[in-house]
């Protein structure tokens, strides 16, 4: 193992850094939500910061990335470019599908993020693909791609690792096990205690692995070993990180179905404040620097949103292209 | 009648009746228990509290396990209603439906059969883009031995909704995403619609709308508009079940008009319109004083912007051009 | 446990009779096929038979049978009449589905035989379905279904079994492990060494257990231990039955694909001489007395066999029927 | 052209080709590989013994993993090539191809495309009954961003598949079961035919049959019948692409014959008949000398017997008198 693949301060602020500027734009969306600026379904990633981040600072821009609905973090995560992805949401031409994917189906092959779908469970197959595209081009890629802990109970998931596993593809599975499939408790729909047991079902190709993902280190060391072991052709991993999702499954979701206690024992282990700390600590920032950082990063997002504000709507003759390819 | 319901409560009244009536009768699907908030869109608030958990489950995300399960439940004397969320997802459950639900009647040789409902819910209009928003009851049109039912008043959501519960084939009842608020006259307790039988909404004898589900609602509004303002004299059809339709009742309003237009929200090629305008000019070839004309929304993905999603939808100008264009 | 749990030279009896009357079958079916006598696609059961004897000695009428196209050792071992069967194998009027559904629709709820399906892994969740009814309906009901080594690498089984170990349901998943799914070997496409270890991806209330398939005592004790879990509402079990599949994947298969030495390797294990050597060797029966069992069977057999070629064929009208239940 | 070849040389022809000309053309399908036979109707024997186990690949039984790995692939720029072994397998991967393959183009504003080609094979009347024989086209052609392919000639597979492959967008190709050992001339090297072109398979004047497919095997017979005994005059248009389906070739036949059929195997309610006869009767009303006819097969489940299978089936004698009905 070189330096560089030890944990270490730099490494720590790294993450901070992407769970930071994530968290300033959700942040920044609710606020926009709340306010009327934007009106839209948003599926808050707030508690999944650190998951995002432990494992994007590991990927490369040729990278792979194939994530949900409740996918802003990976994809900021990834790099993908904030106008874009605002226009996006503001269903913009100058967003990255012209508005016409939307918040739903944001794409940016140029950052790596291939497909983001709206339908649980569906991204883990064609993540496949891209991995097996990668395999038969002898490419230094990997394919990542993202899914809840409800994800894990339907029949693609299981199609996924098993071709994967058998084929040594070279993708990352990871589940972010928030707790909850939109109103269901994990217990209720998943008899197993964790979802990482389920790469027993796939023999020795998968690593099955799960990891606190309210804790830097152990993500970014976790998010380390899935990625060396797809670009080494060792095999996929199926990562589950375990977090929490704190503004429940869309945003507005009251959320009643959540017990209290459970709620309050989550908000103590809120990675975004233990983070901060942890970097403090660490000597890597100041309260002061981290400050600075965040008003940059809200700098930026807000001239990002503004781009996205300003732009103009889709032409209505949009609705015929990109139907096929030989069409106008 | 009492007084008013909307769609969402008049779903709430079918299935609380079909329940008390029958202990035969359950559900399943996601997040549909109380304790999970009864139902996303609350159709099924109540009714596990009322009926217990036994018989009204929350599942798993996994579409093809709750359908199966639907079927087996049922050819073991069961009357299982399942919730598929939203109908894009019924993707993942097409080869239960299809080559199970549809078939076993005659594949056993009426030994045994399916008395199961699917309940769905769909329609663009929400800003929920491509993957949410689809209508395909077309597809299962094309399918002998399930049958389709889409209402178009509160009133008939009821009973047509408990009579696909007591029918003894399997029938899939599509429930509209924008509609789920609007109002009409509450209907008497234990109200029953025959299936298989379309309604004369409104007569007329210019021409004959034919439809089912949304678009009729601002058929009626034209209708009334054109009869006010420039004296046209529309006959709607309401189809009420999709399939199998009710040929006798739409070729005996257009043999008396002599002028047709069919309106559907789904996309236009290969839609229901086709086979209710294809059948329509092969029975009354030389009675028809104008081509039959479709009004539905356009062949493309549902896109995100507001302003490409109310292009790509039918719109009630469309209607109202057809029947104007009939006329001509 | 009682007595009648445990192995003895008559429960041995039991299966070598239920085996042996399989056995007999398939050779006739076989027979006919070649000379011309039946003109089908036949999927047989030929080393598998102890399999399904061992599990079948264990089931009531009452109890549920879901099977595949590779069903007639099921069938049979259920108690399906084989009039019934053969007619339909014949597509005669007679058949138990009227020559409707066909050998690979085999129904006959009379001895629990509910559903046979043609599509892989399609069983499993109406095999659940099956289990719920009877789980409300608090009937002492084993629902049993059977599949392919190959099936378990579908969603559906996936979804099934989660849903399955979710709910505890009274449900057996039979998995006869033949080395093969059509041409595929085994290790290709399922890289676990054992499917049963599968059952650790649902938490504890799935058992997984790896029998081999070949053995009366091994086969009659897990099915056992499978059938009392089931009846006494401790959960599914994943039973894994290790067997092979002698006349390849359809009756005619050349089965150049299979290695010369895996199969001489298989048929020294075969299943029919091994059991009617221990039956000799336990004093449950002589050899004579077995080949007056054979005498029976196959007259039984033969009889059924001329009831079925000398049937009539379904008459046009049949097509019309079984569509709907409303419908003539 | 130096000779004949059957539609199943023509298959194996074009992906020869394929192959040959191009890398990036990948396949995965169950047993396709050598080892593992080679496909089950041998389609793809020896392609992977030419190419590369790299390249054609045997999978698991896992239709979503199927598709979806061609999806992931062709976003990476390969040109996969996917078998699903029969139409009604498809049933499990809908969601893949149509909340997937078909909707990625539109969804990424263009940023991406799927150039996938799903082969699958399927027809009645080999007495593979309810759920290996269906006809399931009309589902796909009422999907935007799919092309919908189905070859009537040997030369026109060759040339139509190759198109298929090389084509941008996703492509569902259909073979059929029954006339796979037809002959037919055979096409010069590199033969392409243009997806989206009808052609006119014989020029008339009384009458247009419109189709795709097995059929017009059948209407080309009787055409020539016709001709020779009753002087009657028929022009056959071959869609060749069933969607999105040539409009203008056929507006300018009919317009010409002022009459015509549609013929299609599968089921006639809801098919690709109705959207032919609906687009017909809209454009041409008034220059029609009768209603457009269709000749399809009937709206039931595949039944097993041969005898009820065949009147499932379209009959050469109805397109016939269909034909002739049109010149009362
Ligand atoms: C096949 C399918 N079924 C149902 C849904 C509706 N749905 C959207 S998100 C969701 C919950 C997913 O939970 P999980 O996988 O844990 O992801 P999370 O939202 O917690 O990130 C459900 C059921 C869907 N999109 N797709
Ligand atoms: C969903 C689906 N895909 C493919 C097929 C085609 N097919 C029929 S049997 C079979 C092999 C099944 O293997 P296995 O489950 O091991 O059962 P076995 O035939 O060995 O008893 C396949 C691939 C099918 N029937 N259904
Ligand atoms: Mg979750
Ligand atoms: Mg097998």
């Amino acid at each position: 193992m070189t330096a560089a693949e030890h944990y270490s301060p730099s490494a720590l602020m790294d993450v901070f850094r992407k769970a930071l500027f994530i968290n300033v734009v959700d942040e920044k969306m609710r606020g926009l939500l709340k306010s009327g600026g934007l009106v839209a379904v948003y599926y808050s990633p707030r508690g999944q910061e650190v998951v995002a981040a432990g494992m994007g600072v590991h990927l490369k821009p040729s990278d792979y990335l194939v994530t949900t609905y409740r996918g802003i973090h990976d994809q900021l995560a990834k790099g993908m470019p904030l106008k874009l992805l605002f226009a996006e949401y503001f269903a913009k031409v100058t967003g990255a599908c012209k508005g016409k994917g939307g918040a739903m189906h944001i794409t940016h092959p140029e950052t790596g993020v291939m497909v983001t779908t709206g339908v649980v469970g569906s991204g883990l197959p064609i993540a496949n693909g891209l991995a097996w595209a990668t395999q038969i081009k002898k490419e230094d890629r990997v394919t990542l791609v993202t899914f809840g802990d409800g994800a894990s109970n339907i029949g693609a998931f299981h199609e996924a690792l098993n071709l994967a596993s058998l084929w040594k593809l070279p993708v990352i599975f990871m589940c972010q096990n928030n707790g909850y499939g939109e109103c269901t408790q994990y217990s209720k729909a998943t008899p197993v205690e964790n979802i990482s047991e389920r790469a027993a079902a796939y023999g020795p190709n998968l690593a099955g692995v799960t990891v606190n993902g309210n804790d830097p280190q152990a993500m970014w060391e976790a998010s380390r070993d899935a990625v060396a072991r797809a670009r080494a052709g060792d095999g996929p991993t199926l990562l589950e990180a375990k977090t929490f999702r704190f503004m429940g499954h869309y945003f507005g979701d009251p959320g009643a179905y959540i017990p209290k206690d459970e709620y309050a024992a989550a908000m103590e282990k809120d990675p975004m404040p233990a983070i901060r700390q942890a970097v403090i600590e660490s000597g890597a920032a100041s309260e002061a620097e981290i400050k600075e950082l965040e008003q940059e990063y809200s700098a930026q997002i807000d001239e990002a949103l503004k781009f996205a504000a300003d732009s103009p709507a889709p032409e209505l003759e949009e609705i015929s292209r990109d139907i096929y390819g030989d069409a106008a | 009648m009492s007084g008013t319901i909307n769609f969402t409560q008049a779903y709430q009244r079918a299935l609380y009746e079909s329940m008390e009536a029958d202990p035969s009768v359950i559900m399943l699907g996601e997040d549909i228990a109380d304790e999970e908030g009864g139902g996303v869109f609350k159709v099924t608030a109540g009714l596990s509290t009322k009926f217990g958990a036994e018989r009204v489950r929350t599942t798993p995300i996994s579409e093809q396990a709750i359908v199966g399960a639907a079927i087996g439940a049922s050819l073991a004397g069961m009357r299982p209603i399942a919730e598929i969320m939203l109908m894009n997802f019924i993707t993942v459950a097409m080869d239960q439906i299809v080559n199970h639900a549809a078939k076993l009647r005659f594949m056993s040789g009426g030994q045994t059969h399916v008395p199961i409902t699917i309940r769905t819910r769909t329609g663009a209009g929400i800003g929920a883009a491509g993957q949410h928003s689809d209508m395909l009851e077309a597809w299962f049109a094309h399918v002998a031995g399930i049958k389709v039912v889409v209402p178009s008043t509160p009133a008939d959501a009821v009973g047509l909704l408990s009579s696909c519960i007591f029918d003894d084939d399997p029938c899939l009842f599509i429930e509209d995403s924008l509609t789920r608020t609007v109002s009409g006259p509450e209907p008497d307790p234990g109200h029953r619609l025959p299936l298989g039988k379309a309604h004369v909404d409104r007569e007329g004898g210019d021409v004959t709308v034919i439809g089912y589900g949304r678009p009729l609602l601002d058929t009626r509004k034209i209708a009334a508009k054109l009869a006010d303002e420039e004296g046209i004299s529309v006959e709607i059809v309401d189809l009420r079940t999709v399939s199998p339709w009710d040929k006798e009742t739409v070729l005996n309003s257009v043999a008396k008009t002599g002028r047709a237009v069919v309106v559907h929200e789904a996309p236009r090629s290969f839609g229901v319109g086709a086979e209710v305008a294809a059948t329509i000019q092969e029975e009354l070839f030389g009675q028809l004083k104008a081509p039959v004309l479709r009004a539905t929304s356009r062949d493309v993905t549902v896109p995100f912007a507001r302003i490409l999603e109310q292009e790509y939808l039918y719109k009630p100008a469309d209607i109202e051009s057809a029947i104007k264009s009939t006329l001509k």
